[in-house]
This record gives structure tokens, C-alpha cells and sequence, in this order.
């Protein structure tokens, strides 16, 4: 069985605590956009200001909800600042590689996504929450609410 | 593995029951099965060990309880060819899902003088649904009919579909035995437009089962005949169908957000299962179809039809003209339902009689009354066959059957 | 029979499972309580012995399962005090039970702008139905709040009760455990005219139910909360209620004819009881009635408020200002739900680091969300208490609690 | 366990065979009820007319069923036919009585009604049925539906 220490790694713990980039931007010309966990009822709010260049200038993150969806959010919103709607994109894709235990099965180690190459940084110490699964849906809440922040300011 | 039904036979605790000193004849599968040790063992197991409300607790037994119930949804997609395991909404019975499918889909796309087109052998289930749209929006109602040999008389279908919204009829009739030509009905219903429903309550159990072969957009079935428990029926629909409909059931675990002034829908298949689910029934059913997957749904139809030829032949030669067997005669077109008329001893006299013997046949209008007044009968004695009888039993009811002369005086 | 937590613990098979070397200590009732042998004994027996489809057969094992099933609804009308049987209505669910009423009592009662008053306590399964008839029928909800001890503020009652048609109102709160007035609520709805319906899901486990005496219209609960199987509820009503309710769910068993043309419904209980019900888990239900009564539901009750009791008290000698208890601080006056705030760590992971001692609550919302948004939080875990919890379980709770101090380093 | 020998008695079989008042009555005058067994399919329809002095002229039975429902509505027929229709009553509920066994426990013999005084004739042939449970339903079938004649008949 998997130990705590997995998931309540140090790093994960200091974002909680010192959620980065925690606030509100002005809409427009940001973009919001909620997500809901409707199992436990944490809630992610995450704004983005994409300049026009395709830049992600600014973010921020609201919401309320566990260590680990909390975390999650705050390391990504440090992971996104300043990097363009494409690469952002495939951070998204890469961390939900990272969390899909389903086709690597449930040991950490091997369940590093199909492009590795990325660098994930503070985000790999989330790699522990795939021993969990039923906190993989709190780690992934903020990068699904981001990849409909994004939708929103391509149409906009 | 070779299909021997005396092995089958002793896995099923129930049929070895001895009343007065007299094994028992169990031919009423039709209108529910017996199930076998493994599916009660499942579902004793998860009591036992893992019960906890699923998918809303972070803790070691609710997630056990949760895989067990997602595991027995993917073995159950997979056991009728569903390509999403959320495609599979789970119920309490067949009914439920047909009333499901009436109330959310026909809210949605029905509106008054709409037509739905049944056929004049459905069970209630598929009958009565409709009506209460007929008396809630106004559609009309038109019925396939039903032909002497007891088939679908398929002559006027193009004009009966003609303008049509929805096609919703049965794979196999439960008075019958007739199966119905599914893939050629899809074709009709869409080619006319047309959504099709298909009710494979008797058909899932006996047949294998792929309903994207079927070519049709939505499906109902129910557990307990099907080895599995009661308490549970499964409505099966594609992605967009589903997704287009509006809930049904309000309540927990359907929604994504609640608030004094409203509530948004969860996602498949969530969206349609309001409240904790029957959780050890969906699991005994996870085990009922891991069963008929080990035996192989190709054996289990082979050994049906092998069955109903035996049985058909068995009693012709025996009575005669004495006896009469509604329903296709190709025992290749048609499941293993026998609806008897023997002489003129009325259908319950003839249970009555062979209750005598521990022979169970169920006596009525198997809740298929339009059928019976298109067939001119008030009831039928209906013997029906599954994958734990065997040429023994037919005998056992031949011999039964015979013994109502003494009371009757022919 | 004296009141033995160590005897009656024994009796669940569950509670005695060890997991990596370590006892569990299951504090999760209010979602999901577990079962005594003897329910799993009867589903069991029932299963091996005498299963059929009920209702419909005149042959022995189908009259057996059809005396097992009516049985164990005369049972269940005792258990609650019902003056009838036929009043006791089986669905699948608490949940079920409240969509069933609030459609079919609601289109045969309320029109576009009628009344309907809940509470800000409910559970979503008391909040959705609503929603969706204020969709489709345009009825409007007023609510009646909630104050800073976790009770009703029956302040404004009258006003808000004035010209409603509905009343429907928790028993007992799933996420504060606070009591209602019901017998005080019923005077008032009926004063003013209106019906009352009550969800008793977190009421008829705890406590000695009386629907007579309470003086409430119809009452919904679910059998898995009180040590029943997944896959039961029940709606209650009053026989004139539930004689002038149009039907839910259509199919077999709830006709007493059916043509091409239409249908007229059965007698009740059949009425609202279309297709095969949940057999064995009615039947388990009974079990789990005749379980609760030998232990008399007196000293259930006298079990729980000592142990919420000791919980409270012994809680907050050892967090002091560390922890908060949500709801009324009175135990005679709530049941033994304690939604907990412990420093400030998330519920989800109080959840998860109780879990890695074994130690079974739930983290969450709870399925009522609008009670979440006016006590201003996001998430409580929940400790509940059922008669096999005994003081040594809130004692591995509080040591498990103190354990996350180490992960969250305070 | 009950043998068939007490449910299918001679005189039973005798009525099933040679139903007596087979028929319909033109209504009006006479009144006409419907039964249904919904468990079993039977249908049982009873034409009756009452005279001015409220005695019961005529009767007829119609419909479709098992020998139990059957030669019941036949024995009925001919027990009630130039009775009155307080006379018919009485005999409702003694016929009743006889096929309670819930009070009365199954033991055919005990399950004798209240008021064993009326004069039961060949009706009392029935009382075996009681060691039937389900089969009740078919042997008081006609009797519930002439009880609905008789109200259709005093409000006409
Ligand atoms: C107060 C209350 N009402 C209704 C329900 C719904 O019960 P079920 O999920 O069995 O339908 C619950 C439990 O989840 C509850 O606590
Ligand atoms: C063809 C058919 N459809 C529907 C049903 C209804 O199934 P259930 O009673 O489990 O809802 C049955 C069985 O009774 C059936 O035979």
C-alpha cells in the first residue's frame, strides 16, 4: 500500500500553503472559467489573459478545495505564466498523461506520460497522486477548468 | 469448455431443491431465472468485505466499492458490444429503463400527433410507457402486427414508419418466443427517420449480443433473467442520444452543481442514476455475465435451440393435436418460450396440475395482453427453457402434463 | 436483550475485516450502513430456496417468494407504524421515493406558481425533484432557513408556509444530524392547508418511527442506511394519498388491463410498482427490519445519543478550539452525524489520513450543497455513529485526527 | 401439502364443464359489472336484473378463466338467481368468509365464514380452495363482481 509521504510530498504542501498567483483578473479582457468536482465539491475559478501574440500574460486562480487541487493549480499557474495557448496546451496534455493510471497502470514509476521531454518541473511531484486514484480527479480539476479557459479565449 | 448441463445444473443451488420428496422443474426462466453460487458468492462477498457508498468517499472501502461497481459496468458494456462503458445506465429492472428512456427521450423530441411505432407483441413494459406519453403530450401510437405463425408481419412497415419519430419494439417475445429481425427493423426506423428502442429483456440472456451490430440507438434489459440479482435493469444508449437527453430522477450523484435557484447535470453515466445505486445487485450482475461469458453466449443459443427443437418435437409426438405451441415453428427463429394450450384445460388448471409435480410453468397473460386478444386467447401455460434444463426436464413435463387427463376425465 | 455493542459488532461480517494488519473503524452510517449476517442469511436463503417471479405464478416456489416479499412490507408498515400494507410502496431508492412523489403528487396538485416550502438542510434528493418541476410545471420554492446552532429558524414560518401546497422536510439532517420538529412542521402545513411530506432516510434507522403519530402525509426513506441491502427504498403515504396519485412508472404488475387503446391502473400497492420489484432486497430489508427490532429501537436511540455524546465531549477535550462540530450541540437533540472542521486542514485530507489507519468517514458536501453555501463551507468530514459504533471508535478517530498534525506540520 | 382432490371436486368440474346461466342480459334492464383477475387474465362479466321488488330475476354470466373462477361464477349464478338482493349480499359475504383465510388460518375445515347458518349448497364444494392461496383470487373473483353489480344496480 502506498504511504502518504507519496502524496503529501514537501513541494505540494508549500503550494498549498502559499498558493501562488491566487486571485482575480478583470473580464475581459480575461477569460474565466469554473470547474466542479461533484464528488467532494471543490471548485476551481481560473483566469487567463492571453496578450496577442497567443501569450498566456497573466493568471490567476480561485476556488476552494483540497492539498491536492489546490497544488495542482498553483504549480500550474506558474507552469503557464508567460508560456504561449499552444505549449500550455501540451502541458495539459502532458500532466494528464501523467494521471492516467489507466493505461499505465497503478505503478508511479512507469506512469510518466508519452512526452516526457516537457519539463514539468514542481508538477512531477504529483506524481505520487496516481497511487491514489480517487485523488487523481482533484489534481486534474484545475487543468481541465484551464483547457476550457482556453476554448473561451480562442473564441472570444 | 464443453457445455454439459448437468455441471451447469449444479452450480445453481436452487435446483436442487427437493419439495415432498420430489426434485423440482424449474421451466419458468421467462419470467426470471435462478442464479448461480458465483453470483451470489460476488455479491455476499462485497457485503462481506467491501460495502461503502460508491464514488463519493476517498476512503479504502468506498473505493473498492466503487471499482467493483465501475468493473461490473465495463464487463456489462462488453457483454453487449457497448463501445463506452458509460453508455451503460443502470436501473432497477427493465421497466425502469423503458420508462427512462419514454419519459427523458420523448420529453425531449416528442410533441403532440408525434408517432411512436410498437408492435403488437410487446410486454406491458413497452406498451403502457407510451400510453402515459399518449395521455401527457398527445402522440399517436401505431402497432406492427403480429402474423398466425406468431412473427412480425412486416408488409405495411414502410408506411407504418413513414412520418414516424420512433421505432420501439422487442428482440424476443416473452409469449412467443419469436425473434423479431432487429438489424433489418434499424435499417427501416432510420432510413424513415425514425429513432429505434430496442427491449432485450428476453434477448440478452439467451443470445449473443452486439448492439452496434444491431445497428439501433438505445436498448433495455433486466438482470434477473439473466442470472442476476433482482434490483437491477441497465439501459444501454449511444453517447449523443444519451447526452441529448434531459435527467430523469433528480437527486444525488446526478448533478454537478446544486443551488437554492438550480441544479447543472453530472456527466454519463452519472446524469441518469439519481441516488446510491443497487451497488451489490450491479455487481452480482458483473458476476451473472462473467458466467455467460465462460460458458459462451454462442453455447448457451446452440444449446437453447438444440433444447426448444427437443421439446417442440417431444410434446407434438406425444399429444398431438391435443397440444398446441404458439409461436414460430423454426426453433432456429425463436427462443426457448413455449405458450401451451393443451385440450381445453385452462392455462392456470395446467400449473396448478403440474405444481403437483414441482413442475414450474407460469399460467396467464405474461403481461402481454394486446398479444393475447390479437391471438384470441385470455391465457396461455408457458414452459420456458434456459441454459440449466435439459431433455429431462421437457420429459418431466410431458409426464406432468399428461397426468391432468386423470383430474380433467378426457 | 441488553444493548451489547461488543455481541451486536459481531453480527457484521465487514466490521471484523482487517486491512494491512490493522482493525477498521467504519464511521461512514449515514452514507451507507453495513448488514448483520441475518440480512445476508435471508437474501441468501431466499436466493438458494425459494426465488420466482412473484405476483404472477400459482406454482409453490412463486407463492413462496410472493409470501416472502408481502411479508416483509407488513414488516416494514409495523416497523413505521403505517396502518396498512398497501400503503408501503417499494422503489429503489430514498431517492426513487421522493421523484415518484414529486411527480405524481406534483402534476396531479401543482400548477404554474403553487408553493412549494423546503428547508435549506435538504439533501439534494429533496432539492432536485423540486428544481425539476420548477422547470417543467413553473411552481416556485421558499425555504425555510437555517440558524448558527444547525436548526430549523422557524421564525417566519407561518408567512412562509402561507398559501403553499407542499411541505417536504428532512427528519434528520445527513450533515448536521439536527432533529426537526415534525409533529410541530405537520400542524403547521396542515394548518395551513398544505400537504407535508418528510425525508425520515436519516431518521428510521435511528429512531423509533410513528407516521401516525408524527402526523405527516408520506415519508420516503432507503434501506441501505439501516442495515438493509443497496437497491430498496420506500415511499409511505396515506392511502387516500396515494389512491388519488396518478401512476409513475408503467408496465406489469401496476395494470389491471391494458389494450392498444390505453390502460387502467392495479390497486395499490401495484400501482406504483411496475415491472419485477427488488425481491430479495425487500425480503433483506425485512431481515434488517426484524434485526432492529429485536434490538428495540428505544435503546438504538439511548446507544447513540450517549455515544454522540461521549464523541462531542471527548473531541473537544482533546482539540479544544482545534476542532469544530457542526450542528446542534445538544446530543439529545441530533443523531450521531458530526461534521468535523479541524484546523485547516481540507476535508479530503483529514479523509485521506484517516484512511491510512482505517479509519472510515466521509469528506464532501454530503449531497447538500445550498446547506454548504449558508454555513459558508466548502467540504465537513463526517463522522457518523450507528449502533455497532462504541466508544473505542471515536477514540481511533481522535488518534487518527492527531495524526495529521505530522503531515501538515503544525 | 393439499391435494389436487380438494381443489378440483367433482361438483367443480361439474360446473366448469356445464357452466349453468351462461349468457348475456340485455341492458337495460338488467345491469352489467366486469371483473379482472390482473395477476391471471381471468374475466368474469355478471349481467343481473332486479325486479321492482328487488329480487333478482335473472342473472347471466359471461367471460373467460380458469375452472376455479368459472364454475365459482356458476354455482354463484345459481345460488343467487330469484334470491333478493339483501339475500345476495348476505350470501357475499358468507362466500367470503368461507375463502378468508387470513383470519381463519389455512385449515380448510375452521375456514368456515361467520354466518354458516345461509345455506351454501354446492358453493360450499369451494372451501378447499382456501388450502390454494392464489387460487382464492380466482373463486372470488364473480362474487367481487356481482358485489359491483348489485351497487350499479340500487344507484340505477
Ligand atoms: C437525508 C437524506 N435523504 C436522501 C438520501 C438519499 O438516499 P438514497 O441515496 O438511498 O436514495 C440520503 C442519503 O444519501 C440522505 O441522507
Ligand atoms: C420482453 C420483456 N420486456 C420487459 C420485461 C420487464 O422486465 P422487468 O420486470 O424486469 O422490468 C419482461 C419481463 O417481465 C419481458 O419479458
Amino acid at each position: 500500500m502506498a504511504g502518504l509521504e507519496d502524496l503529501y510530498k514537501e513541494i505540494i504542501l508549500d503550494h498549498y500553503r502559499n498558493p501562488r498567483n491566487r486571485g482575480e483578473l478583470e473580464t475581459p479582457p480575461a477569460v474565466k472559467a469554473e470547474g466542479f468536482n461533484p464528488l467532494c465539491g471543490d471548485e476551481i475559478v481560473v483566469f487567463i489573459d492571453v496578450d496577442d501574440s497567443g501569450t498566456i500574460a497573466d493568471v490567476a486562480i480561485g476556488g476552494q478545495g483540497c492539498s491536492i487541487s489546490q497544488s495542482s493549480a498553483s504549480m500550474m499557474s506558474a507552469a503557464i505564466k508567460g508560456k504561449t495557448t499552444d505549449e500550455a496546451r501540451d502541458l495539459i496534455e502532458s500532466f494528464k498523461g501523467l494521471m492516467s493510471i489507466h493505461e499505465k497502470g497503478l505503478d508511479g514509476a512507469a506512469a510518466e506520460g508519452d512526452k516526457p521531454d516537457l519539463s514539468m518541473g514542481d508538477l512531477s511531484a504529483l506524481r505520487g497522486v496516481v497511487k491514489f486514484p480517487v485523488r487523481i480527479k482533484c489534481a486534474v480539476l484545475s487543468w481541465n477548468t484551464l483547457a476550457q479557459a482556453l476554448d473561451d479565449a480562442r473564441t472570444n | 469448455m464443453t457445455f454439459d448441463v448437468a455441471t451447469i445444473k449444479a452450480d445453481f443451488p436452487l435446483l436442487s431443491r427437493v419439495i415432498d420428496g420430489k426434485p423440482i422443474t424449474y421451466l419458468d426462466s421467462a419470467a426470471s431465472s435462478q442464479r448461480p453460487q458465483s453470483v451470489l458468492d460476488a455479491m455476499d462477498r462485497y457485503y462481506r468485505e467491501s460495502h461503502a457508498n460508491v464514488h463519493r468517499g476517498a476512503y479504502r472501502l468506498a473505493t473498492e466499492a466503487t471499482d467493483a461497481m465501475e468493473g461490473a459496468r465495463q464487463k456489462i458494456a462488453d457483454f453487449i458490444g457497448a463501445p463506452h462503458a458509460h453508455e451503460v445506465i443502470f436501473t432497477k429492472n427493465a421497466t425502469e429503463s423503458m420508462n427512462l428512456f419514454a419519459q427523458s427521450w420523448g420529453r425531449g423530441h416528442l410533441h403532440a400527433g408525434d408517432v411512436v411505432v410498437l408492435t403488437e407483441m410487446e410486454h406491458h413494459a413497452n406498451i403502457v410507457p407510451w400510453h402515459m406519453l399518449t395521455e401527457s403530450i398527445g402522440i399517436e401510437l401505431r402497432w406492427i402486427p403480429v402474423d398466425e405463425n406468431g412473427e412480425l408481419d412486416l408488409t405495411d412497415l414502410d408506411r407504418l414508419l413513414d412520418g414516424a419519430k420512433l421505432l420501439s419494439v422487442t428482440a424476443m417475445s416473452n409469449v412467443l418466443g419469436t425473434i423479431t429481425p432487429i438489424k433489418r427493423l434499424a435499417d427501416a426506423a432510420h432510413a424513415a427517420g425514425a429513432t429505434i428502442v430496442v427491449d432485450g429483456s428476453q434477448y440478452v440472456p439467451h443470445l449473443p449480443t452486439d448492439v452496434v451490430d444491431l445497428g439501433i440507438d438505445a436498448f433495455v434489459f433486466t438482470g434477473h433473467k439473466m442470472l442476476g440479482p433482482t434490483g437491477v435493469g441497465v439501459l444501454w444508449g449511444k453517447t449523443e442520444l444519451l447526452d441529448a437527453m434531459p435527467p430523469f430522477l433528480g437527486g444525488g450523484d446526478m448533478i454537478l452543481q446544486v443551488t437554492k435557484d438550480g441544479f447543472t447535470t453530472n456527466e454519463l453515466p452519472h446524469k441518469f442514476e439519481a441516488g446510491t445505486p443497487a451497488i451489490a445487485e450491479i455487481v452480482g450482475l458483473g458476476a451473472a455475465v462473467d458466467y455467460l461469458t465462460a460458458l459462451g453466449m454462442e453455447d448457451v443459443r446452440a444449446h437453447e435451440v438444440s433444447l426448444t427443437a427437443y421439446a417442440m418435437r417431444s410434446l407434438k409426438e406425444r399429444f398431438g393435436d391435443d397440444i398446441t405451441i404458439h409461436g414460430p415453428s423454426e426453433p432456429a427463429s425463436r427462443g426457448g418460450v413455449l405458450s401451451l394450450i393443451y385440450k381445453d384445460v385452462h392455462p392456470h388448471d395446467i400449473s396448478q396440475v403440474l405444481d403437483q409435480d414441482n413442475v414450474y410453468v407460469r399460467a396467464g397473460h405474461h403481461c402481454a395482453k394486446p398479444l393475447m386478444q390479437v391471438m384470441g386467447l385470455n391465457a396461455t401455460a408457458r414452459a420456458s427453457l434456459y441454459l440449466y434444463n435439459d431433455e429431462a426436464d421437457v420429459d418431466t413435463l410431458a409426464d406432468a402434463l399428461a397426468s391432468a387427463d386423470d383430474i380433467f376425465g378426457f
